[in-house]
């Protein structure tokens, strides 16, 4: 893994451009983003659960986790949710615009820890992201990994994202996808609920099992308690936090838990090492 | 979400209803950069600066003054209506500001006219609140010019501008300004919405809470300040109610 | 920098000194303690004779300024291409305290250390010469005692000490022994080392065990207390010489929006707005938990993060808090609870 | 013959401020009516109660672009009637502050609002766009004056530094050199401007009216003086209520003024009528170089009386800075004991006089608050100019009479809140009968 400029120019982004435009959701969109210079081209690479800076000069700089496969070398994808000037900004971009990237940053998913284990994921709502990363990435060493299960929960049918790739996932061996509807509908004939709620069916090996999850602090909260509940060691779950962030790379504390800063501790934290923090991570 | 959309040049009109105007003077301080806003925007409707002024279509409408009668309260209505993107602009407009002093006393005609005659009841002065949606609250008696030029610049990229949401200590200390109160002059600015500069206190006057109520202000410790300094208690509910009697539904919440 | 390169000691009279500021303010702009009203701050002083500090204890504001801007343009974005503006050439600082050199290396720790280093901040802590003014009298509000930063071992080029006529200078590094040899004339060596009465602070707080009493205090009725006194007008952080956070703003003028500076401008933690998020959610809306991250920061995340205090006892967040919040007063309620609790 | 009304009320539909009635028959004006529709917003009864400390921050804020004057006026009657005398340091800065304030808003009105219709353009954004040059001298001018208010106020509008009893703070020394280097520089662009208003041709109308300005001893007055008319004697500030009638207009939100029965005017041109003699040296050039005889008659010279200030009040300020750039200013300030009292106060605001009136309990709280503002005691003579001025282009072209009626009105510089555009309508004609 290596990063854009390195540390001799703190907040340098590359510029890069957006070479696919999927409208997941009516609120969700995933762009695809490929770097303008070879150079950056070869040397970019993550691992699920990083992130990277999306400047757009004039609105400003966001945070978001690539959800794509790290497999794929200077090039990579972000859902984005729209919510604010950033985000905005990036559902005005059009295929062939400029942005500017830095990164990647963070720590992500213990992909090499998790070898040879089974893994539950959880994703809420614009959670999903890290985590489709990490699926992308086991079905891509599909020998590596154990059983994994994908649980999603969504608040309404009209807000599923990744229809297309659940259906993809779907197919690969010893992966299932299981979702969650919070409101009822006539179009989905599944389990109605919270998320957690599609933990009363699952039978894991709780002692090989890592859990990880993404998604609004309440649902992590109680993701959390559930992996408990089915016997994950607090050390084998690893939850992706979020807060507000200006540099990423561990300088402006903006996103300070504690004596954590999330975007170099974080994003993605084992449970073990948050459960006492002083401030509550929720 | 867009607020303006990014096209040529945004339609602008400047309204004013009841006010001292200051804040319209204080466009004009703009200096150079008025010609910088004459050139990026087009300015359709400024009763103070143009011969003709139609009540079109406008990207965004910035509204100047309180509503304190019916002709007011219809006005903004159509204006609001015609408009994408409203600017409260002034500490009136948000807030009331002076004016709406007079809603807290009673026998006006008599105190003004000398005798009692006879006029229609008197309305409260509102904020534009009360009456329309608000997109953005410029407080201020008068508006800081440089807000309005930031304001209108993130609007043309295609941004919403983000109310300040911190008290004038914040200005006072970026100027390097000694604060009052170490020289024993009660100040309002804890309990002040920043963004002026602070060039009261900058210039040794206290703050006097001209941006109208911080959000976060904490109230009782003001409080305990203003007598520890000197102040009647009469005197600081009469400071406290100064220029933002009507709290402001619309800002952003806070503790 | 370092810790001691050299044996000698030297000596220089004041008048000297002036003329050894002259100079150097000639080379590069030249930091000092320059007096305006009752205070004084950091100020570029055009000329050695300009120096008057009498009756100077420590700045109103610290010296974190001239490391770390309250606002700096980082970049910039023109025309389709990014650029990284950096701090060019040479600066000076004379006369900033012991307690201050300290707070700068707890910047040093957050600003290089960890994974990566700050690359603004990296380059003028490297160009900038540092002169400390050693402490006799501490100030009202002084607690450096405590914290053990009245003394300083390292990072300084050279370190003064005002015994009276003449000025003990102490060379702490390779810069600073070339700036006694290019101005040999100024200069008489000495082989003592500095001695002068030190008088005690008057304000003490003990940090025996004070992470460790921190944690268990979260919940302490203390911090309802200070919330309730507190108007979080961030005077405090403003004023702290170890305070950092800041945020990265884009901003452009009305006539060419595209063309935008970015400016990395100081935040500070007891504003609403430091903490939000998209969405409109604030992290650490309840004022309370705002005044626990500054004393959380500086007393207990500090050492576990840095192995520091990032306190250094400067005592200057007491000074300019309108309502009376005094750091050495808190922790001293807060430890009171914690006996009484054993 | 034909009766003929025309009706200019365009404007309530826009904001409500003013309206303007006129009647004709044949070429006898039968009535001509302004009336202000500005909502009121009855300052003189928000001050009550509120502590002297409270009242000119109140008072201010009557109006944005004169609230320098109404600050300083308001001051002044406070101290009044607190008995409190203040230092000649203090009065010479609140001179200053006056004379500032005064070329910044005369130069707003002059060049935003006045000239655009001299030089024959819409207005200054259109002006804006073909003379740059013309726009230029105008900010520059904007920026110095408006500058200096804020040196010594503390903002450039609804100064904050002037208290009762002084100031919070005087400027410094560097301030003063500063603010001579550009009271210099004003000097030299108001001669530019005041050959320029010199150079207008007005439309023509002479209208022997009254004249009111203060008048003090041997001097062109801002700050003090008693009150003087032209054509007859003139009486003390004190006095106001049994010189000046103030009369309630049902058809207004404005109070109206006489004087002594009569219509009056305030402004510029009274000043320069009453006091022409006392201006500096370079102004009195200016004005024996234009050629215009005073007294003059003619409202629409108002604004060339205005650029001739403009150079005036430069030359005053820089004066009483001069006195001032060796030595410095100090820092103080009278400690007030609030009393009970009356007071009041005149000053010459930019627009004519402002008369300030309070009266005090013994906790230095107001019982009693009247205000004169310049532009209430100038509405009675613009309808008295109106019925002089109709007849004599009642033949012209309807767009024609409308724009000569607002270049009248605007003359006079009316206060914002009920000013400039005033009459940007169209002209209704009735049925003829
Ligand atoms: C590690 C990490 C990974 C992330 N990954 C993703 C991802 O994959 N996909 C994704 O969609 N998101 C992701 N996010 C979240 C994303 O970064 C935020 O949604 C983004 O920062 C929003 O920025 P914005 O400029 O659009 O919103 P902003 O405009 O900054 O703010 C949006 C909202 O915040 C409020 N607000 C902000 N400032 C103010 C103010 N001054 N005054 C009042 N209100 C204010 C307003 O209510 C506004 O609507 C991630 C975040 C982190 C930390
Ligand atoms: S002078 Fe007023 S605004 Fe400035 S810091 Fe002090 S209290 Fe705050
Ligand atoms: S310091 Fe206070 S009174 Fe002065 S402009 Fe700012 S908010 Fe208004
Ligand atoms: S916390 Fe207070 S005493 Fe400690 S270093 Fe910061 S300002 Fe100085």
């Amino acid at each position: 893994m290596s990063m854009i400029n390195g540390n001799e120019e703190s907040y340098r982004p590359a510029l890069a451009a957006v070479t696919s435009v999927l409208q997941e959701n009516a609120r969700i969109r995933t762009l695809g983003i490929t770097f303008r210079l070879d150079a950056e081209r070869k040397s970019f690479s993550f691992n699920p659960g990083q992130f990277v800076m999306i400047t757009l000069p004039g609105i400003g700089e966001a945070p978001f986790s690539m959800c794509s496969s790290p497999k794929e070398k200077g090039h990579f994808e972000l859902s984005i949710r729209n919510l604010g000037n950033v985000t905005d900004g990036m559902f005005r971009l059009r295929k062939g615009d400029v942005v500017g990237v830095r990164g990647p940053y963070g720590h992500g998913y213990p992909v090499q820890e998790m070898k040879g284990r089974d893994i539950v994921l959880v994703a809420g709502g614009i959670g999903f992201p890290p985590l489709a990363s990490v699926v992308e990435h086991v079905i891509a060493n599909r020998a590596d990994y154990g059983k994994v299960w994908v649980l999603y929960g969504v608040k309404d049918y009209d807000d599923v994202i990744y229809r297309q790739r659940m259906k993809r996932w779907s197919k690969a061996k010893d992966l299932e996808v299981r979702m969650a509807l919070e409101t009822p509908c006539s179009k989905w004939k599944g389990c109605v609920g919270v998320v957690t709620k599609l933990f009363n069916k699952l039978k894991i090996d709780a002692g090989n099992t890592v859990g990880l999850s993404c998604g609004p602090p309440i649902m992590l909260k109680f993701v959390t308690l559930g992996f408990e509940k089915l016997g994950i060691r607090d050390g084998d779950i690893f939850i992706s936090l979020e807060r507000l962030m200006q540099c990423g790379i561990g300088k402006c504390g903006h996103c300070n838990i504690g004596n954590k800063y999330v975007c170099t501790d974080g994003p993605v934290f084992r449970y073990t090492d948050i459960k006492n923090m002083a401030e509550e991570v929720w | 979400m867009v607020a303006v959309e990014k096209k040529s040049k945004p339609r602008v009109g400047f309204f004013g209803m009841t006010s001292c105007k200051g804040c319209y003077f204080q466009f004009l301080l703009l200096g150079k950069k008025l010609i910088d806003i004459f050139d990026s925007l087009e300015i359709e409707h400024f009763w103070m600066l143009k011969e003709d002024n139609e009540l079109g279509e406008f990207d965004i409408a910035i509204m100047d003054g309180a509503v304190s009668n019916k002709d007011n309260a219809e006005f903004v209505r159509k204006v609001r209506e015609k408009s994408r993107y409203l600017i409260a602009y002034g500490t009136c407009a948000c807030f009331g500001g002076i004016p709406a002093l007079r809603n807290d006393v009673s026998g006006f005609h008599e105190k003004v006219y000398g005798k009692p005659i006879k006029l229609k009841p008197l309305q409260n002065v509102d904020p534009l609140d009360m009456h329309v949606k608000v997109d953005y609250h410029m407080v201020g008696c008068p508006v800081n010019e440089q807000e309005l030029l930031n304001v209108l610049r993130d609007l043309l990229l295609g941004k919403r501008p983000g109310e300040p949401d911190y008290p004038v200590c914040v200005d006072c200390k970026k100027a390097g300004i000694r604060c009052l109160f170490k020289d024993g002059i009660p100040c309002m600015g804890p309990v002040t919405i920043g963004g002026c500069g602070a060039p009261c206190p900058a210039s040794r006057s206290p703050c006097d809470g001209c941006r109208g109520k911080l959000p976060d202000a904490n109230w009782g410790s003001e409080y305990d300040l203003m007598l520890e300094h000197g102040l009647t208690k009469d005197h600081i509910i009469q400071k406290f109610a100064k220029y933002a009697r009507i709290a402001k539904p619309g800002r952003v919440k806070g503790k | 920098m370092g810790g001691p390169i050299s044996s000698k000691y030297y000596l220089i009279s004041k008048k000297d000194l002036q003329r050894l500021l002259d100079s150097l303010s000639k080379k590069m702009p030249l930091f000092a303690p320059v007096k305006h009203g009752k205070d004084f701050n950091f100020k570029r002083l055009e000329s050695g004779d300009k120096l008057d500090i009498a009756g100077y204890t420590n700045t109103e504001y610290p010296p974190r300024g001239m490391f770390l801007p309250e606002g700096e343009a980082v970049l910039e974005y023109n025309k389709g291409k990014f650029s990284e503006n950096f701090f060019k050439g040479k600066a000076a600082v004379f006369g900033i305290r012991p307690c201050d050199v300290h707070a700068l290396l707890v910047l040093d720790r957050v600003m290089l250390g960890h994974d990566h280093f700050e690359s603004h901040y990296k380059r003028r802590r490297e160009n900038t010469l540092v002169f400390p003014l050693v402490c006799g009298t501490p100030g009202e509000n002084c607690f450096c005692d405590s914290m053990l930063t009245r003394n300083l071992v390292e990072s300084f080029d050279l370190l003064f000490t005002d015994i009276g006529h003449h000025y003990h200078v102490e060379p702490g590094s390779k810069a600073g022994l070339e700036i006694i040899a290019a101005n040999k004339g100024l200069f008489q060596e000495s082989v003592h080392k500095a001695a002068i009465v030190e008088v005690p602070c008057k304000k003490k707080l003990d940090t025996a065990n004070l992470p460790g009493i921190l944690a268990k205090a979260r919940a302490s009725g203390v911090w309802d207390e200070v919330a309730k006194q507190c108007v979080s007008c961030a005077s405090c952080t403003f004023s702290c010489p170890t305070c950092y956070c800041f945020s990265l703003v884009h901003d452009s003028g009305i006539a060419d929006p595209e063309h935008v500076k970015v400016i990395r401008e100081l935040d500070y933690c007891m504003l609403l707005r430091y903490s939000r998020v998209a969405g409109g959610l604030v992290f650490r809306e309840p004022r309370k938990e705002r005044v626990q991250q500054f004393f959380y920061h500086k007393l207990a995340y500090g050492p576990e993060n840095e192995g520091r205090f990032h306190c250094v006892g400067c005592g200057r967040c007491i000074t300019e808090c309108m309502a009376h919040i005094d750091i050495t007063d808190v922790i001293g309620r807060i430890r009171d609870e914690h006996d009484k609790r054993k | 013959m034909s009766r003929k009304t025309y009706s200019l009320d365009e404007l309530t539909k826009v904001e409500g401020h003013a309206k303007l009635h006129v009647e004709l028959d044949g070429k006898t004006v039968k009535r001509a009516e302004l009336s202000v529709f500005e909502p009121s917003r009855y300052f003189e009864a928000l001050v009550i109660g509120k502590s002297y400390q409270e009242v000119p921050s109140i008072s201010q804020r009557i109006c944005g672009i004169c609230s320098v004057v109404h600050t300083v006026t308001s001051i002044k009657a406070i101290e009044n009637a607190m008995g409190v005398k203040i230092s000649k340091q203090t009065a010479d800065l609140r001179r200053l502050l006056l004379c500032s304030s005064t070329i910044h808003s005369h130069t707003a009105h002059l060049f935003f609002f006045a000239a655009p219709d001299y030089l024959g353009f819409d207005d200054v954004i259109e002006l804006a766009r073909k003379k740059r040059e013309y726009l230029d001298l105008a900010i520059e001018l904007q920026r110095l004056s408006s500058g200096i208010v804020k040196t010594i106020g503390g903002r450039s509008l609804h100064p904050v530094t002037p208290c009762v009893g002084g100031f919070h703070s005087v400027p410094k020394k560097a301030d003063i050199s500063n603010m001579i280097r550009d009271f210099e520089r004003i000097k030299d662009l108001s001669v530019k401007a005041a050959k320029m208003f010199m150079s207008f041709r007005p439309p023509k109308l002479e209208n022997r009216t009254e004249y009111l300005g203060l008048a003090g001893k041997g001097e062109y007055p801002l700050y003090d003086g008693e009150i003087s008319a032209l054509a007859s004697d003139g009486f003390r500030p004190e006095d106001y209520m049994k010189n000046i009638e103030e009369e309630v207009i049902f058809r207004s939100s404005a109070k109206y003024t006489k004087f002594r029965g009569k219509p009056y005017m305030v402004g510029a041109l009274s000043r320069l009528n009453n006091n022409h003699e006392y201006m500096s040296s370079t102004a009195k050039g200016l004005l024996k170089r234009s050629g215009l005889h005073v007294p003059c008659y003619s409202p629409f010279m108002n604004n060339f009386a205005q650029s001739l200030e403009l150079v005036h009040f430069s030359d005053v300020a820089l004066d009483l800075l001069r006195r001032y750039e060796e030595n410095g200013m100090k820092e103080e300030r009278i400690d007030i004991k609030p009393r009970k009292g009356e007071g009041f106060a005149a000053c010459e605001a930019p627009r004519g006089i402002l008369i300030h009136h309070y009266r005090f309990d013994s906790n230095g709280k107001a019982a009693f608050a009247n205000i004169i503002t310049p532009t209430c005691q100038n509405v009675r003579n613009m309808e008295y100019d109106m019925q002089k001025l109709i007849p004599a282009i009642v033949n012209k072209p309807d767009s024609k009479v409308k724009r000569i009626l607002e270049m009248l009105i605007r003359a006079y510089d009316p206060c914002f809140s009920c000013s400039t555009h005033f009459l940007d309508l169209d002209i209704r004609k009735l049925k003829k009968h």
